[in-house]
């Protein structure tokens, strides 16, 4: 698995859209290396002083960038990120939203053949906290320390982080897995990741109803799988079964996927489990001091 | 996007699944017509988007034209779960040996199609799956590779099919799997498919198609909304229409956020000091004051509403946009209702003047702001 | 099986290639008609299944609906490489700018479908591939990745084309190459595709479907013998419909064979020996008798041929069966035409000894035939 | 490259065909070790005391199988080689004719990705002289030594295999490659098996015209790449531009694919070109002695 690092050479693909420009110029305020910018037909023009090309194969030989985050229409979204896959992108941040499921499972089966680190499709993106971002997340939020984050959501994934950084801890790196029932990165494949990040002392694990992907987090960390301390939120206690709450992959089906299993579930595995967000970070707070 | 059992029929049909025959009536003489078409017993089936028809006497078995005339007459005049029934399917009569579950899904943990499939069909499925999971087949569907003749045959032999049967089944089972794949699917189901003396019929059908798919299945479009009828209650259907993704709950706290989760964190907190939240409203990325401000109206206008709690996390939306759509909602629909706003982020500032401005109050952590909405809900 | 150019078109039409406003028609009086409902200066072109009608003068313009119908009755009443002209394409003439070539085929060295395509297209796109390879850009196109709009707009790029020209051109070249994987074609082909101020328009195209693959087309299996005219003689065509492999040739030889690599072989051992080959025949594996002797017969009744040599390797071909089939087709036509025969392999005992039973000479090796068969025909 | 000997164990897919059932007896009387046979929808009966499957997977379960011939026809074709192929069938030799060019793609593609070697299709199939056949050629031909043989054709291939075994020689492994535009082996893959082939001491490589394949094994040779005696013979030279012979693969297309190219290619590259099959046999006597 790939994530970033200060060093990390960015393609932006549909950097001349309206959101991708807009975060191109967030994320190089950030300190992103966003090095080129990528639509098919608008090669040749520029987006804020960054060069664009037609396809991602131009901007790898030009740049040599080696990762990708897509604001590319869903409609297009699927060709855009298999696209950066065989030009070698890794990771690729698929921010677009309401991308058909059938060609997001085709998305990360093709990522899985390649070994392609896919984040998303719909996730706020990731962060290492300091050096670099691709995503979409506000740059004021985050401070360099020692929580790693990984949240199934965007805003609330921005409001604990916000509470991490109010107590002084700072974070790691900060993965949003995207809000639809098919992604490319679970829980436990970053807790893995996390579990042998030096620079990570402690997890923040943002939850939320629909599917059991935090049930299996956290059969992961009752066997073992990961042994640093871990506070999570789940959000949707409120929510009524069988109503998609927002994203398309938040929905109680039948009994499967509450907020009240998975918060067992994790509770059993020894995490902290806040009442509200910002019971986590003054939970890591009191761990790591 | 559910489609009723006759339209699914309709799509199973064009890709060769093996139905009885059948016809849709929409008055009692119709189906009177449709018996004499197929000229054989027939049942006569409530169509309508919830589940449970056959308790609620939905079902109905007729022998004769003239009794299919008044079975669906009595089946048109009835609600199920207070739904209209519009049109009722007359159908063949099967004669049952076996029911068959068969199902191709969208599973989140494989991230692929997988194909659910048992011996134990019919209504009692559920129950099967819970109690005696062993008699359900689970196949994942390898997205790169498809699903080819001799893996569905080998799925039909784990159910304990062979020979012509088994070659049956597996053609039934690509079948479905091509409705999903080329319908883009979230759930296609056969239960029961009916194991007669001359093969396999699929007696009912399912069909959700992804709405996210639905800009690729435009003869479907036409029917998007409708088909929610069932599903979602009158104001979410309003909702709909509007584009705005919104839950209805039973309380009196109106709730807005940006976000999914924080939405959903922001009910949870109301929940959790003692509040009931009266909806879910997620404005998404990136809302306009005219998004926010129709969202804020929309809330506003529900009367069981007696306080409004706005929380915004700014990183696409801006606080000030959020706060100008506020102000424009309420100075259009001239409402008191007490409002509290939560919001950080992107032009946190102005948003703040721009709220103050116009008397509304803002607090800095959706903890305090819960709490607030809570007191005001209450006291109002 | 080769389509002609408005079949072809009716294709690409379907799959979305930019086509010029056009209409067949079948006598002078369409063509009139046609020009009517175009509207603007068109050209007429003869729809013949050969390659040269420019230049034989069956394309021609037209700038009235009356010229349209003058130049169609001309060109109705030709013969191109003595085939009829049935149908003309009343096609909107265009303004042209450039001519690019586009392709899509089978390439046997890669084992895929590539793409071909050349800034340097039209008529003469044969001389530039010979001449100046270097403006022929050539794609594979992975069968397990497919061919996706980024791989497209890549060619489009090679060839030199930016911006919107470059993804309107890579949107062709995705549609082409659905049109040749749907069509299973072997050769899918535009050229010109014609660059004009508003765009690309394909002026001609071809369409080679696969024969093997006919039967995933049904709508083209009607038209199938059909369109051999012009590629197979009269003879060929007849053989066609009887379902044999079968090529005319000029020589006075009659040549069947089982297995394509040994009856060439047998053609070109005659030649060897001074003879002349007056056809290929392939009986292909495990002929029965009856479709042994339908081959003789048909060679036989060629007044052309002086002599039959039959050079079977049995395998799942028998020997006994090639004996009986010969025998009953001389037989059933009383000829006496000399007939060579060369087996060997599966029942030759019993097969020679039928044939000399009906005084049917055997020869063991193949060259030892030949040169017999050669003796014979300069006997004759 | 993977292909047989007497320790293969065969399964044949399409057994209850009217092919599949004759070739099957003939390949069990040449010693082939066929130990199960697949038609679905047939399970559980037999074909000349050969138990039937309805799936590969099946038989190789029972039966240990590691190798497939196809008997299926066209239209099943391609589903019976990759339900082989999946079932770790190695080689798969594809009889059948008349399958759509686009399937052959899309089965060698994915032979190529799972790393088996497919003979075909539309091939007489491959044989270890003496040892085992998966093929439909006449046993009494073939005899037990030391000639290698590459074919395109069929009756053509027993022709000379027939020529090489009464010239006292006898042959080491023969292959058919299939007479279709594109299959899964070519000649150069065989060269270059056949070259570490310690039993194969020379080679027969019998051509036609249509395709460069041929000048393509020539240039091999010619750049050291096959240093065995080669004896060639190419079918066609009294043939017309345009007209498919036979072979769906076999037609001069424009100036390309000639019997003469071919000829003088391999010819420049040092080997023996017969005027007629049987000199190839006595081209080899005299170097094999």
């Amino acid at each position: 698995m790939k994530l970033i690092n200060k060093e990390t050479k960015v393609v932006v693909q549909g950097i001349t859209g309206t959101q991708g420009r807009f975060h191109t110029a967030r994320m190089k305020e950030y300190g992103t290396k966003v090095v080129a910018g990528v639509t098919p037909g608008r090669g040749g023009q520029e987006v804020d002083s960054t060069p664009v090309y037609d396809t991602v194969a131009e901007a790898k030989e030009k740049h040599g960038c080696d990762a990708s985050i897509i604001f590319v229409p869903a409609g297009g979204a699927l060709d855009a990120a298999l696209e950066a896959m065989e030009a070698g992108m890794d990771p690729v941040v698929v921010i677009t939203e309401g991308i058909p499921v059938r060609d997001t499972i085709e998305l990360v089966a093709r990522a899985r053949q390649l070994g392609t680190t896919v984040v998303g499709p719909n996730t706020p993106g990731l962060i290492k906290a300091g050096e670099s971002k691709m995503g979409i997340m506000p740059n004021q939020v985050f401070k360099r320390g020692s929580v790693g984050i990984i949240s199934r959501s965007g805003t609330l994934f921005y409001e604990i982080a916000a509470h991490v950084t109010n107590q002084g801890l700072g974070e790691s790196t900060c993965v949003g897995l995207g809000g639809d029932p098919v992604v490319g990165l679970d829980y436990i494949e970053l807790l893995k990741w996390f579990q042998k990040d030096s620079e990570t002392k402690a997890v923040a694990l943002i939850g939320e109803i629909g599917g059991d992907a935090e049930e299996k987090a956290a059969d992961f960390i009752a066997v073992g799988g990961f042994t640093k301390p871990v506070a999570a939120y789940i959000a949707g206690r409120a929510a009524i079964p069988g109503k998609r709450m927002g994203h398309a992959g938040a929905i109680i089906q039948g009994s499967a996927g509450t907020a009240d299993s998975k918060m067992n579930a994790l509770r059993g595995a020894g995490a902290f489990i806040g009442e509200q967000p910002v019971d986590v970070a003054k939970a890591l707070k009191k761990v790591l001091g | 996007m559910k489609l009723l059992e006759y339209e699914a029929k309709e799509v199973f049909r064009r890709y060769g699944v093996p139905l009885g025959a059948s016809a849709v009536a929409s008055t009692p003489e119709e189906a009177r017509d449709a018996f004499t078409k197929i000229g054989k017993p027939v049942v006569v089936k409530a169509q309508v988007g919830v589940g449970g028809r056959g308790k609620a006497g939905g079902i109905k078995p007729a022998d004769t034209p003239e009794q299919a005339q008044s079975v669906a007459k009595q089946i048109l005049a009835m609600r199920i779960k207070d739904l209209p029934i519009r049109k009722v399917l007359v159908e063949e009569r099967l004669t049952i040996q076996h029911e068959v579950y068969l199902g191709v899904i969208v599973d989140r943990a494989s991230r692929c199609f997988i194909i659910l499939a048992s011996r134990e069909g019919g209504v009692n499925i559920e129950e099967v799956a819970a109690k005696t999971p062993e008699k359900i087949v689970k196949y994942n569907i390898d997205p790169l590779r498809g699903f080819r003749s001799y893996h569905a045959n080998g799925v039909a032999k784990r159910l304990g099919y062979n020979g012509k049967k088994m070659q049956q089944l597996g053609d039934i089972l690509m079948k479905l799997y091509r409705v999903a794949y080329e319908m883009d699917a979230e759930l296609t189901e056969i239960n029961p498919l009916v194991e007669t003396a001359d093969g396999f019929i699929a007696a009912d059908a399912r069909l959700n198609v992804d709405n996210n798919a639905l800009y690729r299945h435009k003869e479907l479009e036409a029917k998007f909304l409708e088909s929610f009828e069932g599903e979602l209650t009158p104001r979410e259907m309003e909702a709909r229409a509007m584009d705005l993704t919104y839950v209805e709950l039973n309380g009196d706290i109106g709730i807005i956020g940006n976000g999914a989760g924080l939405t959903m964190a922001t009910l949870d907190t109301v929940m959790l000091y003692g509040g009931h939240a009266g909806n879910f409203l997620d404005l998404g990325g990136g809302a306009n004051p005219e998004r926010i401000g129709k969202a804020v109206e929309f809330v506003l206008k529900d009367n069981r509403v007696k306080a409004l709690f706005v929380n915004v996390l700014g990183g696409i939306t801006r606080c000030d946009d959020t706060a100008k759509g506020i102000i424009d909602a309420r100075k259009k629909l001239n409402d008191t209702k007490p409002i509290v706003v939560r919001m950080m982020g992107t032009n946190e500032e102005e948003g703040k003047r721009l709220l103050h401005g116009a008397g509304i109050e803002t607090d800095d952590t959706m903890e305090e702001a819960a709490q607030k909405a809570v007191n005001l809900a209450k006291g109002a």
